[in-house]
């Protein structure tokens, strides 16, 4: 797949396309990545240019592969799957221990107590905001803004820093466990949450004024990459990608998990403002917007969570599920994250399957690209928003 | 709403008995094994057929049952609009393990196969680029097999560690 | 030695040379760079006869404007973007004969010249005048100058703007590109 | 100030020697405080520091200290490359972007030529560096590289027709293209009574003239949100991808020379350049050069706001700006201050 060889710039020549006016033009096949600043990792994307505009482009992937299922079955524990979970979207990785917590205690018939559902709930929509924040400041990034990058990474840190404060890591967390939790939040959690939900606010007003309605942006993100509604579901499209075509799907609230039913919060959908529904634009907005939801979710999950609850009461000694198998899915920032895990009685999983958003709706990327131009490509890439440690797995 | 019993029922008048074998008594959640040879012709059925109208395929994994010397591909399939699940199975020799695509069904079966042949080694007839994905193209041996032996060398670089 | 005949011969050296390289050269990009210097050396002649105007004109015009467009017009019309970008020599017979008759021809006005230098007048302002005449004497050429340039733009637009095939969104997955059947 | 040098060197080469390499240390010199403010201002605009240890204080020598690096740093030239293009490429970039400098007026006392047709000549000079960028973009052998060049190419060749016609409704007011006497003619002392005699007060249609003027230079230094030849997150780096070392440096270089150039160009033509802002009040020869730098760092200041504020637009999105908005508008312009001026 990669050539090994040393050698310059691989020079493909198509032959001359007639375009029936006399004038015959060359396209021009070029590598887009897996070292590109815009390709959100090690992504290859061969594009085929006629001029600047991209006639076809076909994705490669695998460059972070690491075969995280055959990790798993290796585990000999399904306890320890958990921190391989972490590394597939390593920007979200509270949401990717929730989906395969979740799916085991399906499995197992585990019932948590209220407090780790709370917690649960309160970390993963943090986790969500951490993740949009991310996401939209690369976004911004790959448009050419860069300061808006910097204030996402700001909240971030706030976000973080609660994170390291209950479970000690930053960024890969092996925080919520089968059946409980690492260890309870500490003290001053639910302070720490309620000062950062009430300086968090005004700052999406800030970015909405500094990036999202800024003449320049909109102008590069509106009727760009336009993704329709049935194109999305047949696709297999999901989260903020599937919602900015306008489709209002949220499992958070069709396929309820955990506690998700107990909250009021909207499922925000692109409505195509400023351009064409599905654009771009519409894809980022709608993570805008679901951050201020994420907010609404966890100041009600603040109010509401219990004081009393040992975080370990449902922690099994020994996992050991009965034979039996589940496909479990959960709403992470990216989208539809299922997991596919069959047992057979023993101590490891016999097939752990990760049907990771990222990776269904990076395979999107052909069929809404083509036409576009290369500076496009670039705010469609961000716009998908791929972590390819997810696509890769 | 329909529960995978009544699918099943619809299934096999549709495509008659012995195309698709139910099993509800393992644990969790039941699901229906089908042919091989009629997977496609069942995927279009399922996502065209009035009150079914499965648009969305969840999930599509290979596993490999090595006991038994085969090979599965299992399909999760939702309603977006009817609002129910249904698990399909396809069950294969595992020396032979061919079935048609769906990836005309359902786009999102086109990388979820390819990544299947990767793993697995299962060919899908049909699909427009069968490629390996994850892996590199020349790269050898299904890794996922439960039999799979990492190869000791790959374009003159060590493989282990 | 002053300052201005240094200038002179270092530059007449370079613009000889350069044009040397422009015509010898087998790389015509090179030959494309090496006319840059050329021209923008002779700009520098201007400059020293104190033609501040010519010489800036020639600049813009020439490096600014008709040398990019050379350059754009060898690196998008050649086969393939990096292959060496080779000339050759065709119609020895014709070439031979023509450029016998420019050197004799450049000859001939070598020798037939009364070569009387006159002293350079520093410091006049050629431009005042320039304008005048533009908008006076030469009204007439001038604006039918414009007028031509202007139909050749346009002529250049209406024959470079061509219909692209539509390109269409969401097409069935595109097969996989040359580069990956290679493999 | 040549009286003065040639006080006590002999006249000659020597003195037209020193003279030349005077904007050269201001340039030098400058470009090393404008990278450090850059940072400083990128710094403090993402509510953060910037560089802040080395030198001590607010890392004032960051500058310093990556110089040293980048010249220590290996040169190196794509196997592939044209050898001889490739490193060529940058000099003639900044030669272009020195040499517009010889038309500068810094102070009332120092122009390194006084032609006739200075800002014609400032335009032409600059033309240059699209070819020198277009050398750099073949000779690098690389995909991104020459996408980079074209866009430069085509960029450089637009923007230049209203950066030229916004300079001609100054030069309609004024009557001259020699930039001394352009700023001479703004020395009178106040206008309205309280302003400067400058020309940006000189009719509203100069402020619409300026403001489509820096609109016009930003896309000529290729500054946010005009800078598509180096685009990192599209382009990579456009022509710069494969440049490591000095001769990266020489095209920074060159970039921040561009935008002094282009700043001062402002500043002489529609604020008075070396003229004070109190009337006669702090004037003089060496008030004048502060003055004129003070100007032009203030445009300098405002690109740099500008470029950590705004995203970037998409090359037809450039073009159609440059073509469908600043053309017609600044001949628009053009003719009303020209009407102006038969009026008044």
């Amino acid at each position: 797949m990669t050539n090994v060889k040393e050698k310059g710039p691989e020079v493909t020549l198509t032959p001359p396309r007639d375009t029936g006016k006399g004038l015959k033009t060359q396209e021009m096949v070029i590598n887009m990545g897996p070292q590109h600043p815009s390709t959100h990792g090690v992504l290859r994307m061969e594009l085929t240019l006629d001029g600047e505009i991209v006639t076809n482009a076909i994705p490669h992937i695998g460059y972070l592969h690491r075969c995280f299922e055959k990790h798993s079955e290796a585990m000999n524990d399904y306890a320890k799957v958990i921190p391989y979970v972490d590394r597939m979207d390593y920007v979200a990785a509270m949401n990717n221990e929730l989906g395969y917590a979740i799916a085991m205690e399906r499995l197992m018939d585990i019932r948590v107590n209220d407090r780790v559902e709370y917690i649960r709930i309160i970390m993963s929509e943090l986790q969500r905001i951490a993740s949009h924040l991310l996401a939209i400041g690369t976004f911004g990034l790959d448009i050419g803004a860069f300061t808006p990058f910097l204030y996402c990474f700001i909240e971030r840190e706030k976000v973080l820093d609660i994170f390291e404060k209950a479970s000690g890591a930053r960024l890969l967390y092996n925080y919520i466990w089968i059946g409980g939790l690492m260890n309870d939040v500490p003290a001053d959690f639910k302070s720490d949450t309620a000062e950062f939900v009430k300086s968090f606010r005004p700052k999406i007003k800030e970015l909405n004024d500094l990036l999202s309605m800024n003449k320049i942006f909109i102008d590069r993100t509106a009727n760009i990459g336009v993704l329709p509604e049935k194109v999305a579901i047949n696709y297999g499209v999901s989260g903020p990608s599937l919602r900015g075509s306008g489709v209002h799907w949220d499992l958070r609230r069709d396929d309820p998990y955990s506690i998700y039913d107990r909250f009021d919060f909207d499922v925000i959908v692109g409505k195509g403002e400023m351009g064409t529904l599905g654009d771009c634009w519409d894809r980022y907005i709608v993570r805008v917007r679901e951050m201020e939801e994420s907010l609404k979710i966890i100041e009600q999950a603040l109010d509401q969570m219990p004081e009393e609850g040992d975080v370990h009461e449902a922690v099994p000694k020994k996992i050991r599920p009965p034979a039996g198998e589940i496909y479990c899915r959960t709403e992470t920032p990216r989208g539809e994250l299922g997991y596919y895990i069959i047992s057979d009685k023993s101590t490891s999983p016999f097939r752990v399957k990760a049907r990771a958003p990222s990776f269904v709706n990076l395979s999107v990327l052909p069929a809404i690209s083509i036409g576009a131009m290369v500076a496009d490509m670039v705010a469609i890439i961000g716009s998908i928003d791929i972590v390819l440690g997810e696509v890769d797995r | 709403m329909k529960t995978t019993e009544e699918l099943h029922q619809i299934l096999s008048g549709q495509f008659g008995e012995e195309a698709c074998e139910l099993k509800a008594d393992e644990k969790v959640a039941p699901w229906i094994i089908v042919k091989p040879d009629l997977i496609r012709d069942i995927a279009k059925y399922l996502r065209d057929e009035k009150g079914l109208r499965f648009d969305s395929l969840m999930c599509l994994s290979g596993v490999h049952y090595q006991k038994e010397n085969e090979l599965g591909v299992t399909y999760h399939l939702y309603s977006t609009t009817e609002k129910h699940k249904l698990t399909l199975k396809v069950i294969m020799p595992e020396d032979d393990a061919h079935l048609p695509t769906v990836e005309q069904i359902w786009k999102t079966a086109d990388w979820h196969e390819r990544e299947a042949y990767d793993m697995f080694g299962i060919r899908f007839d049909g699909h427009p680029d069968p490629r390996r994905i994850l892996c590199p193209d020349d790269w050898e041996g299904y890794p996922l097999r439960k039999d799979y032996q990492v190869q000791e060398f790959y374009r003159g670089m060590k493989v282990e560690y | 030695m002053d300052l201005f005949a240094l200038a002179f011969y270092a530059f007449a050296i370079l613009i000889v040379g350069c044009a040397a390289i422009m015509v010898f050269s087998k790389n015509i990009i090179h030959s494309a760079f090496a006319l840059m210097f050329t021209l923008g050396g002779l700009a520098v002649f201007y400059a020293l006869l104190y033609a501040g105007f010519v010489a800036v004109t020639q600049l813009l015009v020439y490096v600014g404007g008709i040398l990019v467009l050379i350059l754009f017009g060898v690196m998008l019309t050649t086969q393939g973007y990096f292959d060496k970008v080779q000339t050759r020599t065709v119609n020895l017979l014709p070439a031979t004969i023509f450029a016998a008759i420019i050197g004799i021809l450049l000859i001939f006005v070598y020798l037939s010249t009364d070569w009387t230098l006159n002293p350079l007048e520093d410091g006049e302002v050629t431009l005042t005048g320039l304008g005048e005449l533009l908008l006076t004497d030469f009204m007439l050429p001038f604006q039918v100058t414009g007028v031509l340039l202007l139909l050749a733009i346009i002529g250049a637009v209406l024959m470079a703007a061509r219909t692209r095939p539509p390109l269409q969104a969401s097409q069935p997955a595109p097969k996989a590109g040359p580069e990956s059947q290679k493999e | 100030m040549q009286q003065f040098l040639e006080s006590f060197l002999p006249a000659g080469p020597l003195v037209v020697f020193v003279f030349s390499i005077i904007p050269l240390m201001i340039i030098l010199v400058y470009a090393l405080f404008a990278i450090w403010l850059e940072r400083k201002v990128a710094g403090h605009m993402q509510d953060r520091l910037g560089p802040m240890r080395t030198g001590g204080w607010h890392g004032w020598a960051q500058t310093i200290a990556d110089l040293v690096k980048m010249i220590q740093k290996e040169d190196i030239v794509p196997a592939k490359a044209d050898r001889f293009l490739f490193k060529m490429a940058p000099f003639i970039a900044f030669a272009a972007s020195y040499a517009a400098f010889v038309a500068i007026p810094f102070s009332s006392g120092y122009i390194g030529s006084m032609i006739d047709v200075g800002v014609f000549y400032i335009v032409a000079i600059t033309s240059l560096l699209s070819v020198s960028i277009i050398m750099a973009g073949w000779a690098s052998n690389n995909k991104w590289s020459l996408l980079g060049a074209m866009r430069t190419a085509a960029q450089t060749v637009s923007y230049e027709i209203p950066t030229v016609v916004t300079i001609l409704s100054v030069i309609i007011v004024t009557g001259t293209l020699n930039l001394m006497e352009i700023t001479e003619l703004q020395s009178g002392n106040t206008f309205l009574g309280f302003l400067p005699g400058w020309l940006i007060f000189h009719s509203p249609f100069m402020v619409i003239a300026f403001v489509l003027f820096f609109i016009a230079t930003l896309a000529e230094a290729h500054r946010v949100p005009f800078d598509l030849p180096e685009s990192e997150s599209e382009l990579v780096g456009g022509y710069q991808t494969e440049y490591s070392g000095m001769r990266w440096g020489l095209f920074m270089l060159t970039e921040y020379a561009d935008m002094l150039l282009l700043s001062l160009l402002g500043a002489a033509l529609f604020f008075g350049g070396w003229n004070s802002p109190f009337g006669s009040y702090l004037d003089g020869p060496l008030w004048g050069a502060f003055w004129m730098l003070l100007k032009g760092m203030i445009l300098v200041f405002v690109m740099m706001w500008l470029r950590w504020t705004l995203p970037r637009l998409r090359v037809d999105q450039l073009m159609n700006l440059c073509w469908k908005y600043l053309i017609p508008l600044s001949f628009v312009n053009l003719v009303l201050i020209a009407l102006w001026e038969m009026i008044f």
